[in-house]
């Protein structure tokens, strides 16, 4: 399979489906969905399960399914290098579902040049997808700056009434970082030069150089600052809310489902298994802003009127369990980080959609001026109960799975902090179901007259739901693709848990890790 | 030191003094021509020194330097008194503290 | 039998069925869809329950492995033995006839395609629950039925009051839920392993009594049992869960999910009798629980709530017999219970019913003639509660205060809290039969019962009377409970307390012997019984400590206090901007001077630093 | 002087033949499209006969201009900057001025004088190369002669730059005192001979410093630019942000390069803290500008903040080759990038009537007016603001390398704050040209000249090519820089 071709053929749908407009306003929409199904169905279909080619390099381990290396400037020793493993998989796979969803959720929501719109929404899947696959730094930088822009115009053109403000807080929050994460790619790339004597961007050969304490802390936190202002981690959260409110439904589906994956990725892929020794010291602060986020978030969700912004606000504190999952770094917290990803990913993409949905059929997104929903729309009320459910962490469904992992596996590094994280799960009932009782219960306004979910509608929604179902009891499958990816992170980047007993047990099955 | 007299320290001396005198023009005058009265001043002291350090060192190039000078000074000037025409014409005074429509 | 996956299976397929149609099914699909479902469980159950009974060997069965990442490895599993027997019959026994009982409560609703669904799922869950193999489908079970609680509490949503008692009831059980999770992170990690059997096996051979580990454990177990069972100190959410439709109170809120904190403490007796502070923390909850609902139900006026506040308090009794090791007490206490409270809601849901949804007592009475079916079955059900002997509440309520009596140290205490608690019971229970069936009428109902709603209560009459007959498979579940070598005084006293109750309140509320109303109307009364009346005053109490603390920090911060650094970032910047643009005056005299101090700058610098 | 002196002189050759060829052709017969098109042509072989001067580089012809392969890129680059400006400029005077014939002649004077300095390697052939841009500046800023703004600006830039001029001079003449040279090498030789015991010495290099630190506006010396930015002929202040701005870098490069000053560690470090300076005064006046003009005059500030970061890192002198090579880039991406930015800015106050002064709101939904124009205008502010795919990008990248192979934290940390207050005004451009059609009230044509849209596709595939293939160029200047 060509992971070249994926991101090219999503570049040049977008191209097409800005282009579709000159002949009918309804066509980038078919072109848009035609152009990422084409993908998800290429993906699906062409993607190798299997461990690909040996590959050269001292830090390849089995878990590498596809790799792509193209000259481009040997100045720098940067080289257009793709590279795919069952963690890129199954993002690549959520990030195209969630496109589907995306392009579905504005279906009839935009009137204002439709060709640039999903041109817009098609161009930041390609950026995201690059991002799931750069393995060369360089590239990978590339791809994380530009997926920005159409995103950036996605909130700026099309977003409601504050979208100036809100896009651009986006934008400056995640450029700042992003310098300083090009920083720290750079001081890498000069360290591995000193050591190697030999000029790279590339991940492989990165991954495992020694650091003088000081430089490896800083060159860490450029790439922490980077990655936890997209993820968002308290107190970089701020850009989230307004971000997210102000954004079109796509742009919210987008936004929530995977673009805040990118910065957990990030996490996962770089910032800790490049510098093991400096992660695992920052770790109890890492974690600490993760519980950090995950109750300041549920208070704030809880605190809002505004149904989007309450969502946003809940995003921020279900992606405190992602930091902390991460920087637990054992078998379990990690599966239950990559887990959160996903299963959030659908999970808000989903509740999104809902206040798109909302938005459009009332003109107000203010939960005061809601209630009693469920009447005039007993369907749009389902599924709210359904992703309500799901986001305050209803066993059976993926959500639960995902932070009960992540809580499990932080137990034994951190019980305390687990302890603490765990008053998330009670506050996000509170906001959840406050979120239910304003929007969909108490008396209705029957001077309202509202359509209910239509057919296009139910079946985004059931795709998710069924999702979200899937993840929540059957989540093998998803568990073993990101497994030995994540077996053979922590063998390049061992931490010292003080309680080893199960990673070790975990690492030493034959097949997995290094 | 082929018979020169005056030590090329005090030259330098004068065209500093020269030269402050020089900016000083530019920082107080308000009149068009005097602020490119000073800048030639300015100019010239600056010619005044290469003469005098091509002296120091026997070398014509100081000299060639001041021709070169005195020419950029002139076309300088022209171009400047070509403005200040202009100025007189559209300002109505020389006065450059009113040419201040530029600003922010 | 294999098809043991066909037990939750039927409720859990038709409560899918039922919330895809999305209310388009006609009501008499939905109900034989929603009572059916149920009773073809209940004869899964019955078909089980007679293999189990006929060989008395424990079950397994597998479906799939839920999820596997190293060692933890929980999968979606069944787990039969006698308990479990006894729950899933009484889950789908008491549950079909309430089902039975809710198609002809719940006809005339619009949403009974709604209800149904939620009431199976209901069912499916608490089946997951009892019969999981493990502690995390138990947990799925657990908050399972916790959301199916919560959506049937808040069924009617157009009054917002529901849809907050709703939300207490679900966001109070979450807490302890979140303690219970809390206890599965602590034993996975410590025992690594969630499955029930082999971790107590573990437990058993890594831990001994007294330690610290097995202690906290239970600790947190015990968090969420009693959330889930409405005991001290997260009691509150029970009384207002009431909002409810009453076959959903009868079901959920007193037959069933307030007993899965029993139910959880029976299924792990074995790490509790590693704790022994803990153990005695269970029977310390269970007693202070069930006087101080005991009290509370004395004041109330509400049927329902005086009905909650008796369950609270019967489940206290149960953790009671938990707390003084004799399980199979407490769970048989449970099943009894289960009856004559599942009948005792019907009853007063007829009542309801028949009333045009009156719910206060004082607005009743006099209905002994006029609804006499009902009258009978309140009337029994109430005996049972009371625990007037050869009721089956005699029996396992006896048994219980037998078995704290013989506890060594504190038994007698316990003992003696329990007989007052009895005392209390016989007086509440018998105060509602007085007020709503005796004394003049002053409401008429409009209709009878019909046999739908009439028939699960003759069947329950029949198990409340009989129930304490019933022999339970629990021998191989627990430890054999000592022989009883109370004496016969003991025995004496626990049948007369009851009876005791029951003349008092005939004094009190009937005979008008007693001067109720000046003692009512003194100013101390009034105030105590406001105080009973309020729950003790436990709600103002946490409203104070959390709830209000919480939303006030919640508007505080309401618009973003983090923002403010970036605000002042922001505003900072901006003051330098102006400060900066201020500079370009456009005077070209200026600039100039600008430029001869950044020169004088520029040679103050390198004269300082070439000195 | 021989066939191949001349031969390495080739573009300056072209220019001054082109000069001629104007003057004579605007005497024979005025047409303002014949002349703008002559000047376009010339240039454009002045760039292009660098191909043949480069045959025999590097050589030195006479004391005064080194002909080595740095100073023909540049030459090649002012060559191809200048005839863009000239195409654009075609229409623009066309508008402002009844004879517009002279302007191109300027414009190529301008042009000569910018690669005079390219090739400069002594204080005379700076002189000239420099005096003979700003006089031609000084006329090209006038030139609109109808109007009033472009006249104070001129003013103003003709006095300071005259000024500043002046300073440079005395401070040569200082050094020359000291040293009896007056060509960069030897020049620097002469101060390693004689040593930093005379205390006239650094005070002297500092005069020159600022001299051409005042050229490139520098913080303090910059308070003459947005005015002079604004109140200039759109498609000159083009050429004076990028050619006359490149030519100075480039010319005090070399001379800090050849006299080796970077043995002066404090005059190096004194390059560092006005890099900082500007960095940050550059972005927080350009932070709330509503001119468009004043706006980019600011961000020019501090970008020449950022190209600074290169002379602290040639302290280090196994960087220097590194350093060189980042400021090359650096220069060519600002320079495609600032043309394109002002060309924009050309190209739509074409239409309109006589405005100097163009605001945010000018720029208003241009998305949806000239989506071609706009796309320029996007790709450049990128481009600026550093975003990756643009050739801005890669500058900065190459910038951002040589100080970390140098270490130099504060200044990085200095360009990371000052890029971050740059994003919200480049921004802010972005947001008021996709503004929906009714948040704005503007009269305004599209363009109807194929000259424009061509250009803009140029200046487009221009930026996007070094942001995305810039290896080719990156090999070329490593190879004429080692």
């Amino acid at each position: 399979m060509s992971m070249a071709g994926l991101i090219l053929l999503l570049l040049l749908g977008g191209l097409l489906a800005w282009q579709a407009e000159r002949i009918h306003p309804n066509l980038p929409r078919w072109t848009a969905l035609v152009t990422v199904t084409a993908a998800l169905l290429y993906l699906l279909a062409a993607a190798p399960t299997e461990p690909g080619a040996t590959m050269a390099g001292p830090h390849y381990s089995g878990s590498w399914l596809l790799h792509l290396k193209l000259a481009w400037m040997p100045r720098f020793g940067i080289a257009f290098e793709l590279a795919m493993d069952g963690l890129s998989l199954l993002l690549l796979v959520l990030t195209l579902l969630l496109g589907l969803i995306a392009i579905a959720a504005s279906w009839s929501e935009i009137d204002f040049k439709p060709g640039l719109f999903q041109a817009n929404v098609v161009w930041t899947l390609a950026g995201v997808c690059g991002v799931f696959l750069a393995v060369d730094l360089f590239l990978f930088f590339l791809f994380w700056e530009v997926m920005l822009i159409p995103m950036y115009l996605l909130i700026a053109i099309w977003g409601h009434e504050n979208k100036t403000y809100a896009a651009m807080k986006f934008f400056i929050f995640t450029q700042a970082s992003g310098l300083l994460m090009l920083l720290a790619i750079v001081v890498l790339a000069w360290q591995g030069l000193a050591l190697t004597g030999q000029l790279s961007f590339s991940y492989f050969d990165l991954l495992g150089l020694s650091f003088d304490p000081r430089l490896g802390w800083w060159t860490m936190l450029g790439f922490f600052l980077a990655f936890t202002v997209k993820l968002p981690a308290f107190p970089f959260h701020t850009w989230l809310p307004d971000a997210h409110t102000q954004a079109p439904t796509a742009g919210s589906v987008l936004l929530a489902g995977i673009l805040l994956k990118t910065g957990a990725y990030g996490l996962l892929r770089l910032c800790i298994p490049l510098f093991p020794d400096a992660s695992q010291q920052f770790a109890p602060v890492a974690m600490g802003l993760g519980v950090a986020g995950i109750i300041y978030g549920a208070i704030l969700a809880f605190a809002q009127s505004d149904f989007k912004r309450l969502v946003a606000y809940s995003s921020v504190s279900h992606m405190g369990f992602v930091l902390l999952g991460l920087y637990a770094w054992n078998a379990l917290a990690l599966q239950g980080a990559v887990m959160q990803m996903v299963a959030h990913g659908v999970s808000t993409a989903a509740l999104f959609m809902l206040a798109g949905a909302l938005q459009h059929r009332l003109h107000t997104r203010d939960m005061g001026r809601m209630g009693g929903l469920w009447h005039q729309a007993p369907r749009m009320g389902a599924c709210a109960m359904f992703f309500a459910l799901a986001s305050l962490g209803l066993p059976g469904l993926g959500n639960f799975v995902a932070e009960f992992l992540v809580l499990l596996g932080l137990f034994s590094v951190q019980p305390w902090l687990a302890a603490a994280a765990s008053l998330g799960l009670v506050t996000a009932a509170v906001y959840s179901l406050w979120m239910m009782q304003q929007a969909f219960q108490g008396a209705p306004d029957t001077r309202r007259n509202m359509a209910d979910f239509d057919g296009r509608e139910m079946l985004a929604m059931a795709a998710m739901m069924f999702a979200l179902l899937w993840l929540g009891l059957h989540p093998q499958p998803v568990l073993d693709l990101a497994q030995p990816v994540l077996d053979s992170l922590r063998a390049a980047a061992p931490f010292d848990n003080p309680v080893a007993a199960l990673d070790t047990a975990a690492a030493a099955v034959p097949g997995r890790g290094l | 030191m082929n018979g020169l007299q005056i030590p090329m320290e005090q030259v330098l001396a004068l065209a500093g003094i020269l030269f402050s005198c020089g900016l000083l023009g530019l920082m107080l005058r308000r009149n068009i021509i005097f602020m490119l009265m000073s800048l030639e001043v300015m100019l010239n002291a600056a010619a005044l020194a290469f003469v005098a350090a091509g002296a120091k060192w026997s070398q014509a190039d100081g000299q060639i330097i001041f021709l070169l000078i005195l020419t950029v000074a002139a076309a300088e000037v022209a171009v400047g008194l070509g403005l200040v025409l202009q100025i007189q014409r559209r300002f109505k005074t020389l006065d450059m503290d009113q040419a201040r429509r530029l600003r922010g | 039998m294999t098809a043991i996956w066909l037990i939750p299976l039927f409720p859990l397929a038709s409560a899918t069925l039922l919330l895809l149609s999305a209310g388009r099914l006609p009501r008499q699909v939905a109900a034989v869809l929603g009572a059916g479902s149920v009773g073809l469980a209940a004869v899964c159950v019955a078909l089980t329950a007679r293999a189990f009974l006929a060989d008395g060997e424990v079950r397994e069965f597998t479906l799939w492995t839920w999820m596997a990442v190293g060692e933890f490895t929980p999968r979606i599993a069944f787990y039969i033995d006698g308990l479990t027997v006894v729950m899933m019959s009484v889950i789908t026994g008491v549950g079909f006839l309430i089902h039975l009982y809710s198609v002809e409560f719940m006809w005339e609703d619009e949403s009974i395609c709604r209800y149904f669904a939620y009431m199976n799922l209901f069912v499916g869950a608490m089946l997951l629950l009892v019969m999981a193999d493990n502690l995390l489908l138990l947990y799925l079970g657990w908050e399972g039925v916790g959301v199916c609680s919560y959506l049937l509490v808040g069924f009617w949503y157009r009054d917002p009051a529901n849809g907050s008692a709703a939300r207490k009831a679900f966001v109070v059980t979450r807490i302890g839920d979140t303690a219970m999770a809390l206890g599965l992170f602590l034993l996975f990690t410590e025992l690594g392993t969630l499955d029930i059997q082999p971790l107590l096996a573990a437990a058993d051979s890594q831990w001994q009594v007294g330690d610290t580990l097995p202690i906290l454990a239970t600790a947190l177990l015990l968090g969420g049992a009693v959330g889930k069972s409405a005991q001290l100190p997260l009691h509150t959410w029970l009384p207002d869960a009431m909002a409810g439709p009453t076959p959903v109170s009868a079901l959920i809120h007193a037959a069933t999910m307030v007993t899965a904190g029993v139910y959880l403490i029976a299924r792990t007796f074995g790490l509790f009798q590693l704790a022994p502070p803990t153990q005695e923390a269970v029977a310390w909850i269970g007693l202070s629980t069930l006087l101080l609902a005991a009290f509370a139900a004395l004041a109330q006026h509400d049927i329902k709530r005086i009905l909650a506040y008796s369950t609270i308090s019967q489940i206290g009794y149960m953790f009671l017999a938990l707390g003084v090791g004799a399980y199979a007490s407490g769970i048989f206490h449970l099943v009894t219970h289960a009856f004559f409270k599942a009948l005792l809601f019907l009853a007063a849901g007829a009542v309801i019913h028949c009333l045009h949804h009156e719910h206060n007592i004082f607005r009743m009475g006099g209905l002994r003639t006029r609804l006499p079916v009902v009258f009978w079955s309140f009337l029994i059900g109430s005996a049972a509660l009371a625990a007037l002997p050869f009721t089956s509440g005699f029996y396992s309520k006896d048994a219980i205060l037998l078995s704290a009596w013989e506890l060594p140290g504190i038994g007698h205490w316990l003992w003696a809290g329990g007989l007052l608690g009895a005392l209390l019971t016989g007086i509440y229970s018998f105060r509602l039969v007085f007020v709503v069936f005796f004394g003049e009428a002053h409401t008429q109902p409009d209709h009878q019962p019909g046999w739908k709603m009439s028939l699960p209560l003759a069947v329950l009459c029949v198990l409340s009377l009989v129930g304490g007959l019933l022999v339970l498979p629990l021998g191989n579940v627990f430890p054999p409970s000592g022989h009883h070598a109370a004496g016969h005084t003991i025995e004496y006293i626990s049948i007369g307390t009851p009876l005791l109750g029951l003349l008092l309140a005939y004094l009190l509320f009937l005979g008008r012997q007693l001067p109720v109303d000046r003692l009512v109307d003194s100013a101390p009364g009034r105030n105590l019984r406001n105080f009973w009346l309020s729950g003790w005053r436990i709600d103002q109490l946490y409203d104070a400590l959390w709830v209000r603390p919480f939303t006030s920090l919640s508007r505080w911060w309401r618009n973003e206090p983090v923002d403010r650094i970036y605000n002042a970032v922001v505003a900072f910047t901006q003051w330098a901007h102006h400060k900066l643009a201020a500079l370009q005056t456009g005077e070209l005299r200026w600039y100039a001077t600008t430029m001869v101090f950044g020169l004088m700058l520029l040679l103050a610098i390198m004269l300082r630093n070439a000195t | 002087m021989n066939a191949v002196d001349f031969q390495a002189l080739l573009p300056l050759l072209v220019l001054a033949a082109g000069a001629i060829l104007l003057m004579v052709q605007i005497a024979w017969h005025r047409n303002p499209g014949l002349t703008a098109a002559l000047a376009a042509i010339m240039l454009v072989l002045a760039a292009l006969s660098c191909r043949f001067a480069a045959e025999v580089a590097p050589l030195q012809v006479t004391p005064l201009l080194l002909a080595d392969r740095f100073a023909l890129l540049f030459c090649t680059l002012f060559g191809f900057a200048g005839a863009i400006t000239a195409v654009l400029s075609r229409d623009y005077v066309s508008h402002h001025g009844d004879e517009p014939e002279e302007f191109f002649l300027l414009l190529v004077l301008a042009t000569m004088g910018a690669c005079v300095l390219a090739y400069a390697v002594h204080v005379a052939s700076l002189l000239l190369g420099m005096e003979l841009l700003s006089i031609s500046l000084y006329a090209l800023i006038a030139y609109p002669n109808k109007s009033i703004l472009p006249l104070e600006a001129a003013a103003k830039y003709l006095v300071l730059s005259g000024a500043a001029s002046a300073t440079a001079l005395f401070g040569f003449a200082l050094l020359y005192a000291a040293t009896g040279s007056l060509g960069f090498t030897a020049l620097g030789q002469g101060l390693a001979v004689t040593g930093t015991g005379q205390s006239v010495l650094l005070p002297a290099a500092v005069l020159v410093f600022a001299g051409l630190a005042f050229k490139l506006s520098i913080v303090p010396f910059h308070l003459w630019t947005p005015d002079v930015y604004d109140g200039a002929p759109a498609p000159v202040t083009g050429f004076l942000a990028s050619v006359a701005k490149a030519a100075v870098f480039v010319v005090l490069l070399r001379l800090f390069l050849d006299a080796d000053l970077f043995r002066y560690r404090i005059l190096v470090e004194i390059t560092g803290l006005l890099a900082i300076f500007s960095m940050l005064a550059g972005n927080l006046l350009a932070l709330l500008q509503s001119n468009i003009k004043r706006m980019l005059a600011y961000s020019s500030i501090a970008h020449l903040g950022y190209l600074l970061i290169v002379f602290m890192v040639c302290i280090n002198a196994a960087n220097q080759a590194l350093a060189v090579e980042a400021a090359s880039f650096y220069l060519i991406a600002y320079t495609a990038t600032t043309i394109a930015a002002f060309g924009l800015l050309t190209l739509i106050s074409t239409e309109a009537t006589v405005r100097e002064n163009i605001q945010l709101q000018h720029v208003s939904g241009l998305f949806w007016r000239q989506p071609l124009l706009a796309c320029l205008m996007l790709v450049a502010l990128l481009s600026l603001a550093g975003i990756p795919l643009t050739a801005g990008f890669i500058a900065k990248f190459y910038l951002v390398t040589a100080a970390v192979s140098g270490h130099h934290w504060v200044l990085l940390f200095s360009l990371v704050a000052g890029s971050s207050i740059g994003i919200y005004y480049y921004l802010r451009v972005i947001y008021y040209m996709t503004r929906r059609p009714e948040e704005y009230r503007v009269e305004q044509h599209p363009i109807r000249h194929w000259r424009g849209r061509f250009l803009s596709g140029v200046l487009i595939a221009a930026i996007l090519l070094l942001g995305v293939a810039p290896q080719s160029l990156m090999y070329y200047l490593r190879s004429i820089l080692l």
